[in-house]
């Protein structure tokens, strides 16, 4: 398909923390085709690791 | 982990088993109520949740509603300040509930059987602690004068 | 269906001669053209209370006695209501409740006997009331208005029972107020819950006799009624006697020391202290005792009287409001500045009207006779 | 996260790499290596039974070390995707064991212990950088000793202590002995603004500094009886929106000393394993041996170790310090040298998580010009829907979710139980509900017995309703007469043991839900039409760049600027930090592309009026009416205008940074002002910032400013003293900025707003700055040719005002716009359609305010690039025949979607506009008659729930 020309609709985001995560979703969201690629087992990065964050004081996840 | 099993068992030995409505907004208390059962954080079964999108939605007819219906308590729980999925909320929670406090101390309930709480997704903990706190303090209250047929156990 | 004979009979239902007076005369039928007494009697005649069960118009009756008033064969009109209410409620319907049921529930709460209330907080130091003794003054349900109200409609319900009790103690009466005072059952009765409404009319009447009570006073019309007429119609009579706080103070108006208020007052004739007890002139009286105190009258005044538009705190809806809006009309057209009523409900719901009204805000105040009276007490 | 896994546009490639990259922008392909995770992801579903079974027990490293987890595991609870993973390192199963436990356990038989990975080839228009940061590992000071001793902690590890799902499930202990701590200390900059053989890297991290103030909050939250909370710090770097503020609210807490001050060494009591920090306090000049019970080292952040081989892959640089290298030629810090590669978030430096946010946004938005938009396939196949109108008749469906509920609750009799509940008309039981055969048999079940309400007694609906909705839609069920019982998570999981009761329990949870479903009503979503365009009120950097992505992407887009002009604060700029940028050309550059563009850019043009909802405004301005589908308020912030502060207006030579940015010529390289160079220059910084009269938040802009300044003045030979309370450098190199400063030789001073510096001078002339000085605690003059006020930033009261006015958009108590959320939305607003750009919603710099100018267009463009939005059915609706016009819904609700309107003549009742409508029922609450109707939580559902509870119990 790489051979195909024109352009292509695919975005690739590379890390599936909060901020690819962020701009998959923007991107899903006008209607891109994402491939969210991480590296460990699961989305959510460091983020997820958080258990609040400032100045809020509201959830991570 | 081992102790909540514990605590839980020891709510079940006692005599009365409270009957107790716990309202929880969407986005806060049922998730940090969701949260309390992925991290298998054991409390007492002695409650039964009604979920509501915002805890603003609570009037204090569904309370009272509750009280007349024989509840012997009855939870409120909602995000917390600033939290809200709903920017303001829980603040109008909190005027709802204000209302409701007034009119159950005037029935002459006791007003430790009504209380508005705070819970985010996060906090399966305070969950757990808060659920085993409340039936505790029920159990300890007794039947509410309303509730026709106490069970026990 | 016997029994539903029996009751067309008392309530005159067969009578009825289809001359439409009611409907003509009727507050709701004015501003709903789908509610008509004439036609709701007829159906429940011919086909049979179940017949209306379901029809939520049913619960729009605010049982003022208007149409009695008028209807030329004395067709009990309200009677009639009650009773098919009574089925319907039995049937499982209900109709719109306001304020989410809450003050239903109270109600029914208040009749479960081991319920120990705590009503009295808003008896403050300065007023001189006991636990027994022959007068006894009924508060009836202001003490859950104050919470539930007095936020949103920014008044003091409370402060009718504190006026009352300073009156009181100004005519020289020392009243009994009970912390476990029961509901007085008015709404039950006529939402058709006669066996709810018995169960207090009986635990009130207990608690009257224990406090050795001869006499009751109200601040509020359908405490007034439900226990001057409506207990000796369900539970038996011999209980003690009842009047208003306005018949009070009309037969003790040699007692009132009374200083200036500058007020132009209309008062609206509570219907069930109008129509059910023929109390007209005693308020005005009273009010008109008090220095810089002129009552007018509105175009529709005493026998003939309009409904604040909501009883029972059932089917409250946009019909109420324009009929509560037409009272605010008439009050200014009379040229009153405040608008007078003996009935904490009729306040409520004409405070309620006023919320997103800025115009008729501005327009009109709002009062209960005894707060007037209160303010102008020389002591 | 939920979402991103859900998503159909949304491949989620985990356990993945890039392994090769070519082609161009519009046009690259990738290759993705997929390791293997030898358990399916398609029939996984994360029910964690293998768990249970598998013999290994490993570290976690999601617990950082902390936890332990066995080697077929699930990172943290709420991973996704849910898949479990086998770690092969760790697992029982290769050619020499054969533990085959999880294989048997498993029921969906789903492990795959032969399973190889594979190569994915991708064709993608471009590529997004978001690979975030590594930990600094903070074994390399060894006089911290951590690793060493035991109550040495990392500021990461608190964090999972912390944490409710945590290692110690939220209590906070010391390793050593598990007992509460009485005291701690939190040491910042571990690994940060440092050199040399015990530090790591020169620049700021950025985040730790309110990382440690809030984990101070939460330590006391989850402690109440701590002692001692003692924060070291060189400068408390509070600079974001909120953050000042925060600090500032923490130094009412008892416990918490702040020490100024970079402890030397930490030693460990051998008895007690307390910890002894060696630190003298720079304010009072006191050295001092501290006990206390437990230490936390505010690890700062590095280059993910990843980099260098991205990198090459990518083909694009890594700057000094292993970041991606941003191309600073557009000022943004979105770009890499190599088109259609861009990069957000950490992966090209510290941010904090807004930052990241908004970044990650624009970073999208970048992406979208260089690729070819396909519609979502929002159009399923023509179902017809199911007549349901007849009386109730509901299908109740029990999931075992493998032994999750079956393992606990007694399916058989909560089935014989539900069969017995009134109006259910068909019970039926499934090990895994939510899976394809589940599905189906749900599916067959409600066609065959003509069902018209689906209760699912299984997990949360918080992630599974929306899968079985979808499944109801399919057949032609209303989604909206499926209702879930969540028997798992607030069941099965936290009664495990007391069974007999959880089962009683169930059967009341089961109950309930067949009350509410006899009461559901089929809802529809409503979609409404969306004008394709954009306006974007401010025609500054941020505005600008809003228009030209969005220009770029082939939108219609309306741009004003109520100045003659556009550029905004860039017209009085000279240069721009961090890549020291003629401000000027910027501006021009960018003005020129706005001009060359279709972009319909109105200078000197104002906003009269707005009217209407996302995707149908009504736009009147001074320079015609449009309607547009989006709206993005990049109007800026105003400088803070000093009154008499430091003889500003007594003395003509006391000026503000932005009136030296004005008079600052470079003549022949040398810095001039009034045509010649001053000697000597004194800053004073917080002139209306971190002050509760004047602007109690942090600017943030004016430090990075002023060492720009100070640089200037210094590389001309001017002695340049900058008087400060915290130098709070944290932008993008500002850290480094500042170091260049001083090594330039710049002076820095320190004051306390206790005791202010004093401008004296003869006449309307200052000559002289004295100061207390504080490590010698003495008093200083500073000579002086100008004094220059770092002035704050604060709202554009006029401006701001008059557009939350027409806009009911939110301020908070700054007076900046609020933003949706602090952390997770920064560019939306609480209204849908409207987004914030650059310093409307707080002080920025300009790097940021372009990023959130890109970011707001991506979200701009999300919206505006369907030609339709959908709305949720589950809002609020009004009977008018009800309603008295009481107008408590229109004051209450923070959307503005209720309104007053004329239904007849005199006759007014309140209408809710469904396109503003959230549906979150407050509003209903309060009516006094009933007349507002909370669909699918209505009064009436919620009370036949109360009485199936309470009326007659099991």
């Amino acid at each position: 398909m790489a051979q195909r020309p024109g352009k292509a609709n695919g975005v690739l985001v590379l890390g599936g923390g909060i901020t690819g995560i962020q701009a998959a979703l923007d991107l899903a969201a006008s209607q891109a085709k994402v491939y969210l690629v991480e590296k460990t087992p699961s989305l959510g990065g460091r983020m997820a690791q958080l258990d609040k964050t400032f100045p809020t004081m509201d959830c991570a996840i | 982990m081992a102790v909540r099993t514990q605590q839980a068992k020891k709510k079940t030995k006692k005599e009365f088993i409270p009957n107790i409505v716990v309202f929880a907004c969407n986005w806060c208390s049922y998730a940090g109520a969701d949260n309390a059962g992925t991290n298998r954080m054991q409390h007492s079964p002695h409650f039964r949740v009604i979920r509501t999108m915002c805890s603003g939605r609570v009037t204090p007819g569904f309370v009272l509603k509750a009280f007349k219906l024989g509840a012997d308590g009855v939870l409120v729980s909602g995000c917390h300040f600033g939290d809200c999925h709903y920017i303001f909320g829980n603040y109008k929670a909190v005027e709802q509930f204000e209302k409701t406090k007034g009119l159950v101390k005037t029935l002459g309930l006791d007003l430790k059987r009504v209380r508005l709480e705070w819970v985010s997704a996060a906090e399966g903990v305070r969950w757990a602690n808060l659920i085993d706190e409340f039936v505790g303090q029920i159990a300890e209250l007794g039947p509410s004068p309303l509730n026709h047929k106490p069970k026990y156990g | 269906m016997n029994t539903a004979v029996e009751q067309l009979k008392k309530n005159r239902a067969f009578l009825c001669l289809e001359c439409g007076k009611c409907t003509a005369v009727c507050p709701i039928s004015k501003v709903n053209n789908a509610y008509s007494p004439r036609r709701l009697l007829a159906q429940g005649l011919f086909y049979g209370a179940e017949d209306i069960a379901s029809d939520h118009l049913l619960w729009s009756c605010l049982t003022c006695l208007l149409c009695s008033q008028r209807c030329p064969v004395d067709v009990k009109y309200s009677d009639y209501m009650r009773d098919v209410r009574a089925v319907a409620h039995n049937m499982g319907h209900e109709g719109n409740a306001s304020h989410g049921g809450a003050l239903h529930y109270i109600m029914e709460m208040a009749a479960s006997p081991k319920l120990k209330q705590n009503r009295t907080e808003w008896v403050t130091k300065d007023l001189k009331v006991k636990q027994k003794g022959d007068t006894l003054y009924f508060a009836g349900c202001l003490p859950y208005y104050e919470e539930l109200f007095a936020k949103d409609f920014s008044f003091s319900p409370v402060s009718i029972a504190v006026d009352t009790v300073k009156i009181l103690n100004h005519i020289g009466i020392e009243p009994v107020v009970l912390d476990n005072e029961r509901c007085c059952g008015h709404d039950l009765y006529w939402l058709g819950r006669l066996g709810q409404f018995d169960e207090l009319a009986k635990l009130n009447l207990k608690d009257f006799e224990q406090a050795g009570v001869k006499k009751v006073i109200t601040s509020c019309p359908e405490c007034a009624v439900a226990l001057r007429q409506l207990y000796p119609e369900r539970v038996g009579t011999g209980g003690p006697k009842v009047q208003h706080i306005a018949e009070v103070l009309a037969e003790n108006k040699a007692r009132l020391k009374l200083g200036e208020v500058t007020r132009e007052v209309a008062f609206q004739d509570p219907c069930r202290l109008g129509r059910f007890m023929g109390v007209y002139d005693p308020p005005r009286e009273v009010l008109s005792m008090i220095p810089g105190v002129t009552v007018s009258e509105m175009a529709h005044n005493r026998k003939g009287a309009i409904c604040c538009g909501t009883t029972n705190w059932m089917n409250c809806d946009s019909c109420s409001k324009q009929i509560q809006k037409s009272r605010f009309d008439e009050a200014r057209a009379a040229g009153a500045g405040t608008l007078v009523t003996a009935c904490p409900k009729c306040q409520i719901h004409f405070r309620c009207a006023q919320c997103g009204e800025p115009e008729e805000k501005n327009g009109l105040e709002l009062a209960d006779f005894v707060n007037i009276v209160a303010s102008a007490l020389k002591s | 996260m939920m979402d991103a896994g859900r998503h159909p546009n949304i491949e989620v490639l985990t356990n993945s790499e890039l392994v090769r990259f070519e082609g161009r922008a519009g046009n690259f392909r990738a290759t993705v290596k997929k390791y293997p995770r030898y358990v399916d992801e398609a029939l996984c579903t994360g029910c964690g039974q293998c768990v249970n079974d598998c013999p290994v027990i490993v570290p976690n490293e999601f617990e950082v070390g902390m936890g332990a987890r066995k080697a077929i595991y699930s990172p943290f609870p709420q991973a996704v995707p849910n898949t479990y993973i086998i770690d092969r390192v760790n697992c029982l199963n290769d050619q020499f064991l054969v533990c085959t436990n999880c294989q048997k356990s498993c029921d969906r038989d789903a492990i795959r212990y032969d399973d190889i990975g594979e190569e994915i080839e991708l064709h993608v228009g471009a590529v997004v950088v978001a690979t975030g940061f590594d930990v600094y590992e903070a074994s390399r000071i060894p006089s911290y000793g951590y690793g060493l001793y035991h109550n040495v902690l990392t500021n990461m590890e608190l964090e999972r202590v912390l944490n409710a799902s945590g290692p110690t499930r939220g209590h906070i202990v010391r390793p050593s002995d598990h007992k509460v701590p009485k005291k701690i200390a939190f040491i910042q900059c571990v690994g940060s603004r440092g050199e040399g053989k015990e530090a790591g890297c020169e620049y700021c991290s950025r985040f730790c500094c309110m990382n440690a103030v809030k984990d101070c909050m939460l330590v006391k939250q989850h402690e109440p009886d701590i002692e001692e909370l003692l924060l070291f710090y060189i400068d408390l770097r509070a600079a974001g929106k909120g953050f000042e503020e925060f600090y500032q609210r923490s130094l009412d807490m008892p416990e918490l000393k702040y020490i100024r001050g970079r402890p030397s060494k930490i030693m460990e009591d051998p008895e007690t394993k307390d910890i002894f920090v060696y630190v003298e306090d720079v304010e009072t000049g006191k050295v001092d041996k501290i006990r206390v019970s437990m230490a936390i080292l505010s690890a700062g952040a590095v280059a993910a170790a990843a980099n260098p081989d991205l990198a090459n892959v990518l083909g694009i640089e890594l700057d000094e310090n292993g970041f991606f290298e941003v191309e600073t030629r557009y000022g943004s810090p979105l770009h890499t040298a190599r088109q259609g590669v861009y990069i957000c978030g950490c992966a090209a430096g510290v941010n904090d998580v807004s930052d990241s946010v908004s970044q990650g946004s624009g970073a999208a938005a970048e992406a979208e010009k260089f690729i070819e938009k396909i519609p979502v396939e929002t159009e399923p196949v023509e179902i017809k829907e199911l007549d349901t109108s007849g009386p109730p008749k509901v299908g109740v469906f029990l999931c075992h979710c493998g032994i999750n509920i079956a393992g606990v609750l007694d399916i058989d009799s909560l089935k014989e139980y539900a069969e017995s509940i009134p109006d259910v008309a068909y019970v039926e039981n499934n090990l895994f509900l939510c899976s394809d055969e589940g599905q189906r048999l749900m599916q067959n079940k409600v066609v065959e017995h003509g069902l018209n309400r689906v209760v699912a007694a299984a997990c949360t609906p918080r992630t599974h309703e929306p899968v079985f909705q979808e499944s109801c839609e399919q057949i032609g069920l209303n989604p909206y007469l499926f209702e879930m019982v969540n028997v798992r998570d607030q069941c099965s999981w936290v009664h495990t043991g007391v069974p007999e009761i959880a089962t009683e329990k169930a059967k009341e949870m089961i109950k309930l839900g067949v009350a509410k479903a006899r009461h559901l009503q089929p809802l529809y979503r409503k979609s409404i039409p969306v004008n394709q365009s954009a306006l974007i009120i401010g025609g500054g950097v941020a505005g600008m760049a809003a228009a030209l992505e969005l220009d770029a992407q082939g939108m219609k887009v309306y741009l004003i600027e109520k100045e003659g002009r556009l550029g905004g604060r860039l017209n009085n700029l000279t240069r721009v930090y961090p890549a020291n940028l003629s401000a000027f050309e910027l501006a021009r550059v960018m003005v020129e592309k706005v001009k060359a563009s279709r972009v319909e850019a109105m200078a000197g043009t104002e906003v009269t009026g707005i009217t209407g909802y996302v995707g149908n405004f009504d736009v009147a301005t001074t320079n015609g009416n449009f309607k547009v589908g989006t709206i993005v308020l990049a109007t800026g912030a105003g400088i803070y205008e000093p009154k008499d502060e430091f003889g500003y207006g007594k003395f003509d030579n006391v000026i503000t940074n932005q009136e030296l940015e004005d008079i600052l010529h470079d003549t022949k390289g040398k810095i001039q002002i009034h045509g010649d160079t001053p000697k000597n220059v004194v800053f004073i910084q917080c002139v209306g910032s971190r002050d509760a009269e004047t602007n109690p938040g942090c600017s943030r802009y004016c430090c990075p400013t002023t060492i720009k300044q100070a640089i200037r003045l210094r590389e001309s030979g001017v002695n340049v003293t900058v008087l400060h309370r915290d130098m709070r450098t944290v932008g993008a190199k500002a850290e480094e900025h500042y170091r260049r400063a001083r090594e330039l030789g710049v002076k820095f001073l320190r004051y306390t707003p206790q005791r202010l510096p004093l401008v004296t001078g003869k006449d309307n002339r200052a000559t002289s700055v004295e100061i207390l000085e504080l490590a010698l605690d003495r008093i200083l003059d500073v000579d002086t040719d100008y004094v220059v006020l770092a002035a704050g930033m604060v709202p554009n009261e006029a401006s701001t005002a008059k557009l939350q006015d027409i806009l009911k958009v939110p301020r908070g108590a700054d007076g900046f716009f609020m933003e949706r959320h602090a952390k997770l939305g920064p560019v939306e607003t609480t209204s849908e359609g409207v987004f914030l750009a650059g310093c409307v919603s707080g002080p920025k710099d300009i790097a940021d305010s372009l990023a959130q100018g890109s970011a707001a267009a991506a979200k701009v463009a999300s919206i505006i690039s369907r030609d339709t939005v959908n709305l949720e059915p589950t809002t609020c609706i009004i009977e008018p025949s009800l309603c008295r016009a009481c107008s408590m819904c229109v004051d209450m609700c923070e959307y503005h979607a209720p309104s007053l309107v004329d239904i007849a003549p005199g006759l007014r009742a309140a209408q809710i506009n469904q396109a503003l409508c959230k549906g979150c029922g407050t509003c209903a609450s309060w009516c006094p008659t009933g007349a507002i109707v909370a669909l699918h939580f209505t009064d009436q559902q919620i009370n036949s729930m109360l009485d199936a509870l309470l009326l007659d119990r099991v």
